[in-house]
């Protein structure tokens, strides 16, 4: 436990209270608007500010660690079970299984992924769901890639071999050794991707395509602010730190992590 | 700072103008094709029309210097200016407007505004070389109106004759100015076109234009559009944001130039044909249930002015009627309580027979800037209060357009641009239910009244100011008092300009800016 | 020593902290230009830590305190980073340990070697290049034109060291330290090195030697020190040392080393230090009490070759058999290795075959078919009689149990999310299909128990991971998971190489034990000559992939008839 | 004991054989890999964008919500093939593709072919310097922060943490403030000369930095550690020089490996930036021409893009394999090509 980790964990267990219960934090309703106190500098009253409806930034900020975070985590989820799928398929089922699925990846690799976004979001429809799962689509071939090189490596290991000298079968060999080594650094993985995920669902977001009004999701609100810049900073800058800091503390603890695995 | 840019002191030639536009870039710069807003802000610059309209929205010439109308209104001649040349040096001629017509009613062409403008002609002749003579179906009452517009501009016949890319690319008119180049993405650069002489009536000098170039650029994103005005970049940007415009009213360095759109105010139409808004009491409790005041006030600074009528205050033909839609949820809830929806769930939303009192609203991203979308959020916010489930959709355009034509939809803010108070026929007039086969309608209200058919049927035929006058007045007072729409503010169209930009002004006819006039003080 | 020139290094009262802990105490040594001190001792005793130090380099956070360090009569005592950067490498040069790594493997060996004078020198490139190319040809390097492009991935293991050593002589130094220098190599190779190592003092280098081998160093060296958990605990002349040591540590080194100890030799002193008295003293029995195919003979532990052991074969068939053996790979670039050619084995029961050769020679490519684990190109092994690899692996399976297997690498082979108690487990539920160990949760942790107390271990260690033991107890786990199903036949592909001759002579005697109790049969591969002859019945030779000799091990060492392995026999280090 | 694996004859030899086994044989495999991906990638790309709502034959007459009539939509439908059965128009669409033929815009009035072509240069120019830029930017933080002491290392590392997490359109707008609008000294949009290209690279190069040095960072202390640099100091090699000669080489390796990626994502990245910026470029063609349903130009756009991304990957193989020039020892890993 060095201080950043402490610091981390510190803020990861805000941002969780934030999700879980943002009522401790932020008493206010994150909807209520009151447009005669728009566009307030943050004060006292509003540590945050107000944004163009009047309604408080912080209360907004804090109200959103939800769907930020649920949109971060189930994206993250989507795309490591896809992922996980995929690479474990072609890593175990064989060399057809693998050559498909390495050509399919392919393919998915020479999409850009901001575009496979944007057509399943055209065509299912905005909101945070479909923003979940494009996001999810798109991160998709990055982790089936990792977990296919991981799974390969794991394969051709010393200490699987030594487990067919055992005489362990294939079916023993692949749920006992070789998939538990794989898939547990996807916790690793997991927790760098929810960062990276939040701010792809921003992105959406920038584009009109994410979480539907009057959500206090982070993107949105960043994307919303991101107008009114030159006149009322703070309507961009609280939801991008949050962004920010929600990236940096999910990365810093998947790091932490991998530390603790690596020296476990 | 903001008033009507002025020249203070002697205009001098020469100077690159650049402007930046937040509109979509044109697929086409030729408005006889399609025919949208963006292609008419640009083709200002080298098209020119038959008619235009002074400040008050008198009709006055351009290049006809005059027009006569028959008795029954099914003949109209008109008599074209003399010494007219396309920058391509065909003449301006009577042929010339024919093959224009023919051209904007041949299908192959795909214009639709300007096919909708002319739907009543049926024929053109020539009557002489400098007379050209319209034959209508019908009395066509907003005729001179439509033929005012940009989309309607004059084209050299020569230069339609080229294949539609090459038209498209480069359309030759009259105007002031040339399409020299076209970078797609990036710029359209317009020159100069120094044999100019055709300046409509209301012009402030003769001859050709001060500005030796206007490059003419696509900046979407309004952060950066207003950036690059401020940083010296560009001249002039349009779609100005409200918080820009407030600053720009305090700085020394930016002009606020002010110029809301003709036809149909900004309003929230409630789709009337279908439930919860088929009942009239829901949609005026609705309508009551929004606090528009506060929201416009706030979020547009000063910059909009809230709107109680169903034209746009340019209009001079406007019936506003502010006592329709005073913010009163006391009275909105007692209309919801004796329409039936008088349960509330859990929520706090009413229900009827179990049924959330649901409105869905779809908004187009392209097409609201995000000021409104914040705008629909605090009706959202203030209906809710009274126990409406606002479910507003973000949509892009084509999204937005197929959950119109599948009829998914129970509110909708669709602006409709057009000179004159025919746009009301377009909007309110039962045959504007009926989809186009592109599923396009324009009637998104539903409204579906005979009574208010004939009166805009009338009202089109007559060629008597007084009478066409209380005629769209009577429909106007049936349109607000059916609560089919909530008036917002007028169809924004704010422009901002560097100091440096003297002359500039906005084309009373569809408010698009002309730069004839402009030139660059240093 | 007052009348000669200045020594060439004088370190007086050396210690080396890292936090809290020291790990070299007050080391004192004297080094005169033209002379070799060789430092001997156990892994983790300080040595490389002292080396380092020589050249202000013992590493990031280390506390360095001496009273003198000087460098041919210079003290270079509190120098700043520019100094001793003008020093490295001019004033000394150092091999590093580890030859695989020690080369960037990115650059041509030319250019590693080059730095040193690109660093300390103003000669221009052409210079350079001819002295790279002389001290290449100076350590003996073949065509050193060709091989100064290379880049250390194409070098052999001693082909390396020697360009290490050329990068370290590149200014001619005075002073050369040279930090294990032949760990890493074949015998025959090693010896070329030692050989390259006198010429270098001959010529009035003084050379530092590391090594934890005495009997490398005894070839070479003038003086010999001792060094034992961060001190010097002897010095003198190899005769000195080797022949009368004082310490009891120097002594324990002594008879650690395997060379011309005949058969059944302890190397290590009994009790070995992990295992108790009494556990030591019950195990033993009950071990043999409960194995029926066992025969029925006393069990003396620590008396070499006293009563008729298990070792003598109950029947004469053969374990493990192999016949006519090919296997090639397909090397990058369409290159074709013929790693195992046409070898044939026969291992009787109980008995010991020992495979040595050359790295590369194709031992582990053997062990590997005897495992059937590669399918072989052509021929055939035979398990007790029956086919073995020509079985799809379905029906083998049910006979692994019959065959364990003991790795170089062990930590590599053990799954690295387990725990010690977990391997074991694992191993013991396997081997038992018929459920006789794995159902009974309670006789599962018996059989590790005993397993542990088979090879000697405290069950202090059950919960720890393999990456937390030592690398003798770690060896130990793996042999304890390869007992785990009554194996009768064991397979040791380089069970000690990665070992300390103290720790390995613990596993040899280990293996000795078991297979004097248990009746194993086994086949053990190691390039370590010593190690070969110590354990062996039979020996077989190899070569470039072939067997080129085979026979009783005391004919073998005694009576070699192929060339090749009279080189290695003569290459071998031995004890003065 | 891990063995060198071959050992080749000459210096010279190897070098042309090297050459040799890199545009041989893989070149074979990776040509038909890329007609595959191209292949698979429009057929994607019709499918979807064919099953996204919205009418195409409104595309071609003026965008989504024309009011056009009845016979100008049939004529279109017709000209277009639009009347067929969407296998049909696959089939067509993929028989202009093998032709080289991308079709004609429905929206835009030209040939998707030199549209394409006029956007390209735009977003590779922005892509590749960006690429540049990211990688000068993360190994100079890297260098900078390495052998400073913890405090450096960890300032370093955090910098890259908060670089890599940053929001492209965020960043853009607060570089456009702080740049264009505060101080005045970069125009906040595309401009003629070089000056409009510093702040939309910066924003792709930021975050991407961020990511590169989070990899460098990890091997290059790895390669700190190894016993061939503590040889380069002992032959007196400077810190800097360990760093330069050595270090940095092998921290580079695994970022050169995932430049391929990188380059897709900078392509993502482009939409955006492209969009804030106004500049011209693939990456707003594509989103408009998604917007209105273009099918061929975002066929032709997906399919130039997939093309780059191949090319890119390709050249990051052989950059990897200047900068390690060891023989690879894996050349039997299923599916290689990557
Ligand atoms: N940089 C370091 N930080 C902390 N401890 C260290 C460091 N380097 C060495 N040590 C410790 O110092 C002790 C002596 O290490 P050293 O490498 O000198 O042993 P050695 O005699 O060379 O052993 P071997 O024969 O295994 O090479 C060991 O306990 C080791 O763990
Ligand atoms: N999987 C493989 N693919 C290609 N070549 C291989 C493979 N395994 C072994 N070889 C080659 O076969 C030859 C014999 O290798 P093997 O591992 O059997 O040697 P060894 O005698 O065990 O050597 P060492 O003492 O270094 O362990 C070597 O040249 C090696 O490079
Ligand atoms: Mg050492
Ligand atoms: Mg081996």
């Amino acid at each position: 436990m060095n201080a950043v980790e402490i610091a981390a964990g510190l803020l990861a267990l805000l941002l969780l209270t934030a999700a879980i219960a943002p009522q401790l934090l932020a008493p206010g309703d994150p909807l209520a608007i009151d447009p005669l106190s728009a566009f307030g500098a943050p004060s006292w009253t509003h540590w945050f500010g107000t944004d163009e409806s009047g309604r408080d930034i912080y209360t907004r900020v804090i109200d959103g660690a939800r769907d930020s975070l649920v949109i971060g985590v189930s994206a993250t989820l989507i795309g490591l079970g896809l992922g996980a799928v995929l690479g474990t398929a072609a890593g175990t089922l064989g060399a057809a299984v693998d050559f498909t699925v390495n050509r399919f990846l392919e393919v998915l690799f020479a999409f850009p992924g901001l575009l496979l976004a944007l057509l399943f979001i055209l065509v299912f429809g905005p909101g945070a769901g479909s923003a979940i799962v494009a996001v999810g689509l798109s991160t998709a071939p990055g982790y089936a890639r990792i977990i296919r090189a991981q799974l390969v490596r794991v394969r051709s290991s010393a200490f699987v071999e030594a487990a067919t000298v055992q005489g362990l079968s294939r079916a023993r060999i692949l749920g006992r050794h070789i998939l538990p080594n794989t898939l547990a650094p996807l916790l690793v993985l997991g927790t760098l991707g929810v960062g990276q995920a939040i701010v792809w669902a921003a992105a959406l977001s920038y584009l009109g395509l994410g979480a539907q009004p009057p959500a206090a999701e982070w993107g949105a609100m960043l994307a919303a602010g991101r107008t009114y810049i030159t006149s009322a900073w703070w309507m961009s800058f609280f939801p991008g730190l949050f962004i920010v800091l929600t990236a940096v503390c999910a990365t810093a603890l998947g790091r932490a992590i991998e530390r603790r695995m690596r020296h476990a | 700072t903001s008033a009507a840019p002025q020249a203070s002191s002697t205009p001098t030639a020469g100077g690159t103008l650049t402007y930046a536009s937040g509109d979509a870039e044109p697929t086409c710069l030729d408005p006889h094709v399609g025919g949208n807003y963006p292609q008419a802000l640009v083709s200002t610059q080298y098209l020119e029309s038959l008619v235009s309209l002074d400040s008050k929205g008198t009709v006055i010439p351009w290049l006809a210097d005059s027009w006569t109308v028959s008795d029954d209104g099914l003949t109209w001649e008109f008599t074209l200016r003399d010494g007219v040349t396309f920058s391509d040096g065909t003449p301006l001629d009577a042929a010339a407007v024919q093959a224009n017509i023919a051209h904007l009613q041949d299908p192959a062409t795909g214009s639709s505004t300007g096919y909708l403008a002319l739907a009543k002609v049926t024929g053109t002749e020539a009557v002489s070389d400098s007379v050209v003579r319209f034959t209508l179906s019908q009395p066509d009452s907003a005729l001179l109106e439509s033929l005012s517009q940009p989309w309607l501009g004059i084209e050299s016949p020569t230069a339609l004759e080229r294949s539609q890319d090459d038209n498209c690319a480069a359309p030759v008119g009259t105007g002031p100015f040339v399409v020299d180049s076209w970078v797609k993405q990036n710029a359209i650069t317009l020159v100069r076109n120094d044999d100019y002489t055709s300046p409509p009536a209301d012009a402030e000098h003769d001859g050709p234009a001060y500005l030796d170039t206007i490059v003419w650029r696509f900046i979407p994103d309004s952060a950066s559009r207003y950036a690059a005005l401020q940083a010296g970049e560009v001249n002039v940007i349009d779609n100005a944001q409200p918080d820009t415009i407030a600053q720009a009213e305090q700085s020394d360095s930016i002009v606020h130039l002010d110029a809301p759109r003709p036809g149909a105010s900004n309003r929230i139409e409630l789709n009337s044909g279908k439930a919860p808004f088929n009942d009239a009491a829901v949609r005026e409790a609705f309508i009551r249930s929004a606090n528009v005041d506060d929201a416009v006030a706030s979020l547009f600074q000063g910059s909009a002015e809230r709107s109680y009528s169903a034209l746009s205050s340019v209009e001079p033909l406007g019936v506003s009627r502010q006592e329709l839609f005073d913010y009163d949820p006391a009275a909105a809830a007692t209309l919801l309580d004796e329409a039936g929806w008088s349960e509330k769930d859990a929520d706090g939303y009413r229900t009827k027979d179990g049924v959330r009192l649901t409105v869905v609203f779809p908004v187009s991203t392209n097409q609201s800037i995000p000021a409104e979308q914040s705008l629909f959020e605090q009706i959202q916010a203030t209906a809710k209060e009274t126990g409406f489930d606002v479910q507003l959709t973000k949509l892009d355009l084509s999204s937005w357009y197929t959950a119109l034509g599948s009829n998914a939809y129970d509110a909708v803010s669709a602006p409709y641009t057009k000179v004159g108070p025919d746009v009301l026929r377009i909007l309110f007039h039962s045959d504007g239910i009926t989809p186009a086969p592109s599923g396009y309608f324009a009637n998104h209200a539903q409204v579906n009244d005979p009574e208010l058919d004939s009166l805009l049927t009338l009202a089109d035929q007559t060629n008597d100011a007084d009478e066409r006058s209380a005629l769209y007045a009577d429909a106007q007072d049936l349109i607000l008092e059916g609560f089919y729409i909530l008036p917002l503010y007028d169809q924004q169209n704010h422009f901002l300009l560097g100091t440096a930009v003297q002359g500039a002004r906005a084309l009373p006819t569809v408010s698009t800016p002309t730069f004839y006039d402009a030139w660059l003080s240093r | 020593m007052s009348g000669r020139p200045a020594p060439a290094l004088r370190v007086r009262n050396l210690s080396v902290g890292f936090g809290s802990q020291t790990v070299v105490r007050g080391v004192s040594l004297e080094l005169a230009p033209g002379e070799c001190l060789a430092i001997v001792g156990e892994s983790g005793s300080g040595k490389s830590v002292t080396a380092r130090s020589l050249l202000g380099l013992a590493g990031a956070g280390a506390q360095v305190s001496a009273d003198e360090i000087s460098l041919a009569g210079e003290s270079v005592l509190g120098l700043n980073e520019s100094a001793w950067r003008r020093r490295r490498g001019r004033d000394v040069g150092l091999v590093l340990q580890d030859a695989l790594a020690s080369l960037d493997p990115l650059r041509p060996i030319a250019r590693e070697i080059g730095d040193s004078l690109r660093l300390h020198t103003k000669l221009d490139g052409a210079a350079r290049s001819r002295r790279v190319l002389e001290v290449l040809t100076a350590v003996g390097l073949p065509d050193p034109e060709l091989y100064a492009g290379r880049l250390s991935g194409e070098l052999s293991g001693g082909q390396r060291q020697r360009a290490l050593i050329a990068a370290a002589l590149a200014l001619d130094p005075p002073l050369l330290i040279a930090d294990e220098p032949t760990t890493a190599l074949d015998v025959t190779v090693q010896a070329q090195v030692l050989d390259l190592l006198e010429e270098i003092r001959d010529r009035g280098t003084a050379i530092l030697l590391i090594s934890h081998d005495l009997a490398v160093v005894s070839r070479i060296a003038n003086r010999i020190a001792v060094m034992h958990d961060g001190r010097i605990i002897e010095t003198g002349t190899p005769n000195e040392v080797l022949g009368r040591p004082t310490h009891p540590e120097t002594r324990r080194m002594l008879a650690a080393v395997p060379v011309d100890k005949p058969r059944g030799t302890r190397l290590a002193p009994a009790p070995e230090p992990l295992l108790t008295p009494e556990q030591t003293a019950g195990a033993g029995r009950l071990r043999v009490a409960e194995r029926p195919s066992a025969p029925a003979t006393e069990v003396t532990s620590g008396s070499p070759g006293a009563a008729p052991d298990a070792r003598t074969p109950s029947s004469p068939d053969l374990a493990l058999e192999g016949i006519g053996l090919n296997k090639t790979f397909r090397g990058p670039h369409g290159t074709v290795q013929h790693a195992v050619d046409d070898v044939n084995f026969s291992l009787p029961r109980g008995r010991t075959l020992g495979i040595v050769g050359e790295s590369g020679s194709g031992k582990t490519t053997t062990a590997r078919l005897a495992l059937a684990l590669t399918p072989a190109d052509s021929g055939v092994v035979r398990l007790l009689g029956e086919p073995w690899s020509v079985l799809p692996e379905k029906q083998r399976r049910a006979r692994r149990r019959l065959v364990g297997a003991v790795y170089q690498d062990v930590l590599a082979s053990f799954d690295p999310r387990l725990s010690v108690r977990e391997i074991l487990r694992h191993a013991v539920a396997v081997a038992a299909p018929d459920g006789r160990d794995g159902a009974n949760r309670r006789a599962g942790e018996a059989r590790v128990g005993a397993l542990l107390d088979d090879v000697g271990l405290s069950a202090a260690l059950l919960d720890r991971r393999p990456t937390d033991l030592s690398g003798g107890q770690r060896q130990r786990v793996g042999i304890a998971r390869a007992l785990a199903s009554r194996p009768q036949i064991l397979i040791c592909d380089e069970p000690v190489s990665a070992l300390d001759v103290s720790v390995q002579a613990q596993v040899l005697d280990l293996l000795d034990e078991l297979q004097r109790e248990l009746a194993l049969t086994l086949l053990f591969i190691s390039h370590d000559l010593g190690v070969i002859q110590h354990v062996s019945d039979q020996v077989a030779v190899m070569h470039a992939g072939r067997i080129v000799e085979t026979g009783p091990a005391e004919q073998v060492f005694a009576q070699p008839a192929h060339p090749y392995t009279e080189a290695l026999l003569a290459a071998v280090p031995r004890l003065v | 004991m891990a063995e060198p694996l071959t050992v080749a004859r000459s210096s010279g030899g190897r070098r042309v054989r090297r050459l040799g086994v890199l545009i041989g044989w893989p070149l074979a495999r990776r040509l038909g890999g890329a007609v595959f991906v191209l292949w698979a990638v429009a057929t994607l790309t019709f499918f979807a964008v064919r099953l996204i709502p919205g009418d195409p034959a409104e595309a071609i007459l003026g965008g989504p919500g024309s009011q056009t009539s009845p016979e100008a939509l049939a004529a279109v439908r017709a000209e277009y093939g639009l009347d067929q059965p969407v296998f049909l128009q696959y089939l067509a669409q993929l028989g202009r593709l093998a032709t080289g033929d991308l079709g004609r815009s429905y929206a835009l009035n030209m040939d998707v072919g030199p549209l394409v072509l006029s956007q390209l240069g735009g977003t590779l120019l922005l892509a590749v310097l960006s690429l540049t830029v990211a990688w000068l930017l993360a190994l100079g933080l890297a260098t900078w922060s390495t052998g400073r002491g913890a405090m450096a290392r960890r300032i370093g590392s955090g910098l890259e943490i908060v670089a890599a997490a940053l929001p492209h359109f965020w960043l853009a707008t607060t570089l456009i403030v702080v740049a264009s609008v505060w101080w005045g000294i970069l125009p906040p949009i595309s401009t003629a000369d070089a000056r409009g290209l510093v702040l939309p690279v910066l924003t792709l190069a930021i975050p991407l930095a961020g990511f590169l040095g989070q990899v460098m960072r990890e091997s290059l202390t790895t390669a700190l550690e190894s016993p061939f640099v503590l040889s380069a100091r002992a032959r007196g090699e400077s810190e800097r020089g360990v760093l330069w000669r050595h270090a940095l080489r092998h921290a580079a390796l695994p970022a050169i490996g995932l430049s391929g990626w990188a380059f897709g994502s900078l392509i993502s990245g482009a939409v955006v930036v492209e969009t804030v910026f106004a500049r011209p470029g693939l990456g707003r063609t594509l989103l408009n021409a998604v917007t209105v349903r273009d099918v061929p130009v975002v066929i032709g756009v997906v399919m130039v893009v997939a093309l780059a991304y191949i090319l890119m990957t390709i050249l990051t193989d052989l950059a990897s394999r200047l900068a390690d020039p060891r023989p690879t020892t894996n050349t039997r890993t299923p599916g290689g090509a990557q």
